[in-house]
């Protein structure tokens, strides 16, 4: 990475300046939709070279926050504007910024027909949301940014999704405004606790420097407010029922950028706040989120196997994939972390790709039932091509992207000498995940893919020029990722390391 | 000699304001209840004046029997309150208001009467001083908002009540030589 | 408790109080009414170049007794359906404020029935308690005409009391106390409140012509459609006091007021010496200011209530409010002289007299204008 | 040797999966036919680097080098590189995997010649090579996972090749799955090596073998009974061996190279890699000799009665598989791979002779063949000799290999497994000449057929030939001196059973013994299945009636299939539909209840909105009821307790 | 006079004014009953002013204000009603029920 004086200053609140900036000529133009299109493809464009640009100037190996940038917004209530990220967020965000612009190339070219401009403004409402949440280091500004995620979504569901979107998008966010609504008492709670009267912040590198400040009872409680919000999220598996609908209903820009960014706020957020703050309350519940986990990991594989609808049947397989990043989370030791965060990484990629490849098929057969499907190796070579390897990753193919972080967190999983019972067992349940997860996408894959022609879609034509351009990219970060997964270990190692340490996790030091 | 006249002026106050207050609410024609109430300010007044404050006193009639009693009566005149219309002029919950009523009262009067430590008689002088300082200068702010909300009250009213004109004028008055329309 | 003169028992005495009381009451009061009629007819006389009730007794003096007898006599007729209690009760609330007014008119040093440091605000409140009679009048004599001339004079009454209060608050502003005694104390020399506020002794003066419903503003007495207002149904000397004890009355207690504050009272050479003579001048000032009333009445043809009510709200209010906050601030910013007062009020009656009828010609041509737009779509349309 | 051939071990795999993206990337539009010519010619030059870094080995006395490329994983205390080891075992492995390739690659040229997806074909096949090399060369564990999932993945490819029948992709799902499952045991043992020895490369976790066995013998059973786990999914073993047979839904080609010669060898390769381990398990060896032993047994006795040529010699893989973990079992790996070695270039021969016969008589079921004799004569010969070497006949290499496998049972105290393998043996020998007989002998059953079968071309038969010779000399060539053979010494550094040890000399006279008892055993199944197909003496369906239930039994192959289909699979998709019922009504039906609950109570309160003035006055009052007497209470000191 | 005398008028008066708000069924009794309540507080009020001796004549101030708030109040009060009039042809608090939930 470039070390030296930052070529971009204030990187961060550029990243969220921007898109704002883009809405302004959105507004100008909601009426056209072309235009619309272009000022959108540009302004993600401009946020995903900025962000680029700050990933190449991100000290790698450092465990610290980089690029903080801390101005007092509310004196009076101690709440600051405090952005900064570390090895965990900086690849996070990158995340976003490329899943928006690929989501946003995609619908310019023709998945969204009506009221393109508004599109276009939630979209770039959604990424300020998205980025800010995971740069964000003030709770406050966490809170404001995770609910800022929140609407855009509601209305991307509700106008631009399928027939049952009202539904659908109306028990998404109950959802996930339940869960907020209880991480924002908690947040209230944490400010009060935090310090005398005079010395009270949210803002998260102060209130994890000295030693906890939060009493043990406290802890505990205040865990399960975070963990349950961010469990809603991520969908866990009580909670997790919210997902297929959502996926189901939301227009295909809007799954990707669900599943590819929204599901990791959760998992980022148990990372960052929830363990680190609260360590005891880590402690008391760590248990009982490793055995969901688990549970996650087969319920999830078992339900999508028996799926009619094809997104609905990736919406559950992402619920099996964010039950490894809990599990690695939740094991506490550097393995499983940094494997949660790669299978965060690998997750986003590969099943916002997945979505793009429904989508496209959804945008020319009008069909997602797999029962109607069939043949389409037959005449869609390029589709089969792209389709299959990342079919592939998402099973946990090794030298794809997936079985890196899938078998991290296997390790880490083995490693684990907890409570109920030791790794030894829960390792190999987790694994049995990557049997079903095989039986469950290679039938699926079989099904849509192989079988004789298909009349109905024998004209269709293969990819087109702009749907290759959107898959290109991920192609290639799945196999990077997959082959090449040093350097983005090394950047994420060691920001895990800390956060792990504070959330009392035995590090092992790295043995040469 | 004097507080046994008070004490007979004060009787027959609270005879006439209790009986006229009874009246107000049990009369069966509401001008009567009008007058009764009307009536009820008057005697009020009185007992301004024998607790010495006679602006309070003056206000009162200027107001309340002045311009309210006359507001109502208007109110009156313009409603219909033919009373043998609709039978029963108490309300569907008329048991249950007056035994609330009376058990409310009850606990109040005990306690009121319990006050006694006060003097029993009035301060020298007229309020009106001490008076006009108070609400012109402690609570000056306060008096402009009591401005504003009487402004407001009126323009409210006069919105409420207001017809709209007809968007044609009346009709022409007939002329003798013209059929009626 | 005060004893009795001469030794007597304080209950006893307060009785024979009330007695005497009533005595003068009657005597004075009463027959001052009954004076004023004949006065009155026989100036109207004058003015329209006749001579007026001259059988009855010398120069007709006796006119008003007989005609009061005749009403007393009269058979106590009352319309079927009439709202019994009420119609008996309507003249008796008009008429008990005018009595309740005159314990505080300062007739002379000595001479006045209870000083009352609200003196004036207490005659304010009397004068707004007559309205409740009228209105009373006007529903309960079950007819049309009488409701709606009962609700007009009351309407009548209620605007005019809004400038009349606010002219006494700008007199009071300057003389500083309420008590009607205290006022004419300070308006020993020559220097009365005439000339340092004419304008509030203008307005006084047309609202008080309002509210006693004299000519230009008797509304309900002659009203040619509303036949006699809340008074139709009512004859015998129900009608008598109703109309002429009442209106008499208050016309004194107005005029009465009108001197204590603007003309000095009981004030006059020689009051100093022999305070007894006060009632001499209080009587005369009072008489001269009614009969400006009656020459009011003989020569102001009649308003119609909108135009009536109109000039209230919309000139008359204003110029009070005008004068009442340029007196307040002239008062604060000199507070020791009057001069500027005087000067300020002398300039603002000027400007009321020469502004009046430029602004209602420039209202009348603005309501013409409307109507005949109004009329003409109205045309179009139809 | 002036250039490092070592170093450049990594081209070995690289040139492979260079000619795969060629193949796959520009196959469909230009290539076409080149595909198979680029593929040949990348498979040609890897082949002969890996005979040259075999004798540089050779030359070098087998000295193990690692070359590595880079760090792969590094998280804490796991390091994993991108590291090749060279030694004689590897060496050997990478010979054999690329030189049959390469013979293959050739064969396949001229056998997918008519095909239309000949590219998708050229595009998988070096890709396979590329990972099965991968497989063989890795130095650590996770890396050897790399290419053993690879090899799962395009034998998955390849298996449903012809992908618009329903047959050829079931059956690929099938491989996958089996091979997954495997997988999983693997998967498992790579981990608890890494946390028992705090390595994953060989040399490293071998050292630290004898010490960790002292203190933790259970774990090492248990490493050592995952790796098994992980071998039968890929050897087709017991369990999970039912794919292997429906795996011959692909082209011929590709049973030949995968599921004959490389792909099913990795797990014998993976028990052998890891002696160490399995030595110190104990118990675990026994049990890897056990089920060797019996799927050796098992798959014999089905192959007696299949009709389809290619299921034949699918279940003789297995059997001559269950050989292979037979040896391994008993104590002698280098034995294993020695009959891997001459097994891979006999097998390989019989699947492209089959191969050639189906590609001549587009027919696979051998009851309509007959007679082919004299229309494919150097397939006839070639398919002989490599029955004979099957079969175990002295001068061939299978006769080598096997025999010393059941010499080495039966040395090493295991009398009863001996005793199997000499029944295999003699079962081995029958089902072979059973079917060079109903191929190739006796009269043509179908004229039509007979009459345009004709010999295929050269590109086919030179392979077939030079696999012939392979199949010939192999035997001797390797392990003349039964126990201190070539390949003995050669891989007796790296796979010895007791590390260290001197092999005691052989004990030649109890050797002869055995080669002769094992040599009856073959010639008294030859002649049975002479006397049966080539006289009719006692007709084999009077054999098969007379046999009745133990016939149907085989033929329906133990009704394994059936099981795994009906019991596991519609179990399997209960439960699932269950699970997914359970999520759709019990916790969706929660959250829609709360939903109704809501509304209920929202119409409860509506009905307090009566509308009536009077009523809120009521409550109004009722308020101030409750105010006064709460005040009047605490005021008057009443309610304090 | 004792103080406790006033104060219980007043509180005679005031619930004969709640008395009248709950029981009558006319809009403009309902509104004159309101009017007695305030009344009642007024008397409270200044009888508290008077003869507690709270220095300024705070109590009667607030009375001031009351009879601001009880006029602004009657003439709101009988705006709605006419205009309720206007609306139904009944000024029975029971009929005029249209707000129903």
């Amino acid at each position: 990475m470039i070390t030296g004086t930052p070529i971009l200053d204030h990187s961060l609140t550029l990243l969220l300046v921007i898109p704002l900036v883009g809405i302004l000529p959105l507004l100008a133009f909601i009426k056209d939709a072309r235009a619309a299109k272009q000022v959108a493809i540009v302004t993600t464009f401009a946020e995903l070279v900025v962000s680029l640009v700050m990933l190449a100037q991100f000290r790698v190996g450092e465990a610290g926050f980089q690029m903080v940038e801390s101005v007092a917004w509310l004196p009076s209530l101690g709440i600051r504007y405090e952005v900064g990220v570390d090895g965990i967020s900086v690849l996070l965000v990158v995340l976003t910024t490329l899943l928006t612009f690929i989501s946003v190339l995609y619908s310019s070219g023709g998945a969204i027909k009506q009221r393109v401009g508004e599109f276009m403004v939630a979209f770039l409402l959604l990424e300020v949301g998205m980025v800010g949440v995971f740069i964000a280091l003030d709770l406050f500004l966490f809170y404001v940014m995770f609910e800022l995620m929140l609407i855009p979504m509601y209305l991307i569901i509700g106008i631009w999704g399928g027939t049952r979107r009202v539904y659908a998008t109306l028990k998404f966010v109950l959802f996930t405004l339940a869960g907020s609504l209880l991480m924002l008492v908690a947040i209230v709670a944490v400010y009060l606790n935090s310090g005398p009267a005079g010395s009270r912040t949210l803002s998260f590198p102060d209130l994890i420097a000295g030693p906890t400040r939060f009493a043990p009872e406290f802890q505990v409680w205040a865990f399960l407010a975070f963990a349950l919000a961010f469990a809603i999220k991520l969908p866990m598996v009580p909670f997790h029922t919210w997902l297929p609908d959502a996926h189901v209903e939301a227009p295909t820009a809007g799954s990707i950028v669900l599943a590819g960014i929204l599901l990791k706020a959760g998992g980022y957020g148990l990372i960052r706040f929830a363990l680190p703050l609260f360590p005891i309350g880590a402690q008391v519940w760590l248990p009982i989120v490793i055995v969901l986990s688990v549970v996650a990991i087969l319920y999830g594989a078992m339900v999508s196997t028996v799926q009619k609808d094809l997104k609905k049947l990736i919406a559950y397989s992402s619920v099996a994939h964010m039950g490894f990043v809990t599990l690695g989370l939740f094991v506490l030791n550097t393995q499983g972390g940094v494997g949660a965060v790669l299978q965060m990484l690998n997750h986003g990629v590969v099943t916002g790709a997945l979505f793009l490849f429904v989508g496209i098929e959804y945008e020319k057969t009008h069909r997602r039932q797999i029962a109607d499907l069939g043949g389409f190796a037959n005449h869609w070579p390029l589709y089969t091509g792209f389709f299959g390897i990342f079919v592939l990753a998402s099973l946990g193919l090794p030298g794809l992207n997936g079985f890196v972080g899938e078998f991290l967190v296997l390790l880490g999983t083995f490693r684990y000498g907890g409570q109920p019972i030791s790794g030894l067992l829960w390792g190999p349940l987790a694994a049995i995940g990557v049997i079903l997860a095989a039986i469950y996408l290679l039938w699926m894959f079989q099904r849509v893919m192989y079988g004789p022609v298909r009349e109905a879609y024998k004209a269709l034509p293969d990819l087109t020029p702009i749907e290759v351009a959107c898959a290109a990219p991920l192609l290639v970060l799945t196999i990077l990722m997959g082959v090449f997964p040093q350097p983005l270990i090394a950047i994420i190692q060691p920001s895990v390391d800390r956060m792990l340490a504070l959330a009392g996790a035995t590090i092992t030091v790295a043995v040469h | 000699m004097l507080d046994f006249l008070g004490l007979v002026v004060f009787a027959i106050f609270t005879i006439m304001i209790v009986g006229a207050g009874l009246g107000v609410v049990l009369a069966n024609r509401v001008t009567t209840s009008a007058l009764l109430m009307a009536f009820t300010f008057l005697n009020m007044a009185g007992m301004f004046v024998l607790l010495g404050a006679e602006t309070i006193a003056a206000f009162q009639v200027l107001i309340y029997v002045g311009a309210i009693t006359v507001l109502i009566l208007y109110g009156v005149m313009f409603t219909p309150q033919t009373p043998r219309a609709y039978g029963l002029f108490f309300q569907k919950q008329t048991p249950w208001g007056a035994v609330l009523a009376a058990l409310a009262a009850l606990p109040v009067i005990v306690v009121a009467f319990s006050f006694h430590d006060a003097k029993t008689v009035a301060p020298p002088g007229g309020d009106l001083n001490a008076l006009a300082i108070a609400v012109f200068n402690s609570f000056a702010f306060p008096f402009e908002v009591a401005s504003v909300l009487l402004l407001a009250a009126m323009v409210g009213a006069i919105v409420l009540v207001k017809r709209e004109s007809p968007a044609a004028p009346p009709a022409a008055p007939l002329r003798r030589s013209e059929p009626p329309r | 408790m005060p004893v009795g003169p001469f030794g007597l028992d304080p209950l006893l005495w307060a009785i024979v109080r009330l007695l005497i009381a009533v005595v003068l009451v009657v005597a004075l009061i009463l027959n001052s009414s009954l004076l004023l009629i004949y006065l009155e007819r026989k100036i109207q006389a004058v003015m329209q170049d006749r001579i007026g009730p001259y059988h009855t007794g010398p120069f007709g003096l006796l006119q008003t007794f007989a005609d009061a007898l005749k009403l007393i006599a009269k058979e106590d007729v009352r319309a079927g359906h009439t709202d019994v209690a009420f119609f008996i009760a309507a003249p008796a609330l008009v008429f008990t404020p005018m009595l309740a007014s005159y314990v505080v008119l300062p007739f002379a040093p000595p001479l006045v029935g209870a000083d009352l440091n609200i003196g004036l605000l207490y005659l304010a409140t009397l004068g707004s308690m007559g309205v409740l009679g009228i209105v009373i009048a006007g529903w309960a004599s079950n007819n049309k005409y009488a409701l709606v001339g009962g609700l007009r004079s009351a309407g009548q009454l209620i605007s005019y009391e809004v400038p009349g209060i606010l002219s006494l608050v700008t007199a009071v502003l300057v003389v500083g106390s309420l008590s009607m005694v205290k006022i004419t104390e300070t308006q020993t020399g020559p220097l009365v409140n005439l000339f340092v506020l004419p304008l509030a002794f203008a307005t006084y003066l047309v609202s008080s012509l309002a509210e006693t419903n004299r000519t230009p503003f008797d509304l309900p007495e002659a009203e040619s459609e509303l036949v006699a207002g809340y008074l139709t149904e009512y004859s015998g000397m129900r009608w008598g006091t109703m109309l002429a004890l009442t209106e008499y009355g208050n016309v004194v207690v107005v005029c009465s007021i009108m001197t204590t504050l603007w003309l000095g009272g009981w004030n006059g050479p020689g009051v100093a010496a022999l305070p007894i003579l006060g009632v001499v001048w209080f009587t005369l000032k009072v008489y001269a200011l009614i009969l400006v009333f009656m020459w009011v009445r003989a020569t102001l043809p009649r308003l119609r209530i909108d135009q009536l009510m109109s000039f209230c709200w919309k000139i008359l209010i204003p110029t009070t409010l005008l004068n009442l906050a340029v007196t307040a601030v002239l008062l604060i910013a000199f507070p020791s002289t009057l001069v500027p007062v005087a000067i300020a009020n002398w300039i603002l009656l000027v400007a009321f007299i020469v502004l009046l009828p430029v602004v209602q010609q420039r209202r009348l041509r603005q309501l013409r204008k409307t109507l005949r737009a109004r009329t003409a779509a109205a045309g179009v349309a139809s | 040797m002036s250039v490092d051939v070592v170093g450049l071990v990594w081209l070995v795999p690289g040139i492979p999966l260079a000619a795969a993206i060629v193949n796959g990337l520009f196959g469909r539009r230009w290539l076409h036919r080149t595909t198979g010519v680029i593929a040949s010619v990348a498979l040609g030059l890897s082949a002969a680097l890996g005979l040259a870094i075999f004798f540089a080995v050779l030359a070098s006395g087998g000295q193990p080098r690692v070359v590595t490329l880079y760090e792969w994983i590094g998280v804490g205390d796991f390091r994993v590189d991108t590291a090749a080891l060279v030694d004689p075992l590897s060496a050997t492995m990478v010979a054999v995997v690329a030189g049959i390739s390469f013979l293959i690659h050739i064969f396949s040229i001229g056998y997918m010649e008519h095909d239309r997806g000949i590219h998708r074909f050229f595009t998988w096949l070096p890709l396979f090579v590329f990972f099965m090399l991968t497989l063989v060369l890795a130095d650590n564990y996770l890396l050897m996972f790399v290419g053993w999932e690879g090899v799962g993945l395009c034998s998955y490819l390849l298996i449903g090749f012809w992908f618009e029948k329903p047959a050829p992709y079931t059956a690929a799902n099938k491989a996958f799955w089996m091979n997954r499952i495997g997988d999983w045991g693997f998967t498992i043992g790579t981990i608890l090596t890494f946390l028992t020895f705090g390595s994953l490369n060989f040399h490293e976790v071998f050292d630290k073998v004898a010490g960790v066995a002292q203190t933790q013998p259970l774990t090492i059973t248990f490493i050592a009974l995952a790796f098994f786990l992980g071998a039968t999914g890929k050897s087709a073993q017991l369990p999970l061996y039912s794919w292997l047979p429906d795996a011959m839904e692909g082209p011929t080609p590709v049973s030949a190279l995968i599921h004959a010669a490389t792909m099913v060898t990795a797990g014998v390769y993976l028990v052998a890699r890891s002696t160490p381990i399995f030595a110190d398990a104990g118990s675990a060896l026994v049990v890897v000799g056990i089920v060797g032993a019996v799927t050796a047994l098992f798959a014999a006795t089905i192959a007696l009665v299949q009709v389809d040529i290619k299921r034949v010699l699918a279940y003789s893989t297995v059997s001559q598989l269950g050989y292979m973990f037979l040896a391994c079992g008993v104590g002698a790996p280098i034995a294993a791979i020695f009959h891997l070695a001459t097994h891979a270039f006999f097998k390989a021969l019989l699947f492209l002779g089959s191969g050639s016969v189906i590609h001549a008589t587009e027919e696979q079921d051998m009851r309509r063949m007959g007679g082919l004799r004299r229309k494919m004569p150097i397939t006839y010969w070639t398919f002989l000799l490599a029955g004979g070497a099957l079969a175990a006949i002295p001068p061939l290499a299978g006769f080598w290999s096997k025999d010393e496998i059941v010499g080495a049972a039966f040395t090493s105290g295991h009398q009863i497994l001996w005793s199997v393998g000499i029944g295999t043996g003699l079962l081995t020998a029958f089902y072979t000449t059973r079917m060079i007989y109903l191929t190739f002998h006796g009269e043509p059953r179908d004229h039509h057929l007979y009459d345009h079968a004709h010999e295929s071309p050269p590109v086919m038969t030179v392979p077939l030939m030079l696999l012939a010779a392979g199949a010939v000399l192999a035997g001797l060539v390797l392990g003349f001196p039964p126990d201190a053979g070539f390949i003995h010494r050669f891989l007796a550094g790296v796979v010895s059973a007791e590390a260290g040890q001197q092999p005691e000399a052989p004990n030649y006279v109890l050797i002869a013994v055995l080669a002769a008892v094992a040599v009856v055993a073959a010639l008294i199944g030859i002649g049975i299945g002479y006397a049966m197909y080539a006289r009719r003496r006692p007709d084999p369906a009077a054999v098969s009636r007379a046999a009745g239930p133990i016939y149907t039994l085989l033929v329906n192959k133990y009704f394994v299939d059936e099981l795994y289909d009906h019991r596991i699979i519609d179990g399997g998709r209960a439960l699932f539909g269950a699970a997914w019922a359970f999520d759709a009504h019990i916790i969706d039906g929660i959250v829609d209840r709360l939903a109704w609950l809501t509304a209920l109570i929202g119409s409860g309160l509506r009905r307090v909105q009566t509308g009536v003035v009077g009523n809120y006055a009521l409550s109004i009052a009722a308020g101030l009821l409750v105010l006064i007497v709460v005040y009047g209470g605490y005021a008057t000191g009443m309610l304090h307790r | 006079m004792p103080l406790a005398a006033f104060i219980a008028v007043s509180a005679a008066l005031f619930f004969i004014g709640v008395a009248g708000v709950l029981v009558r069924r006319n809009a403009v009794v309902i509104l004159m009953s309101v009017e007695l309540m305030l009344n009642a507080t007024n008397l409270a009020f200044v009888a508290f002013s008077r003869r507690l001796g709270v220095a300024g004549e705070r109590g009667s101030v607030f009375v001031v204000f009351i009879f601001v708030v009880a006029a602004a109040e009657v003439a709101v009060g009988l705006a709605i009603i006419l205009a309720a009039y206007r609306n139904r042809p009944t000024v029975d608090v029971d009929q005029l029920d249209e707000m129903k939930g």
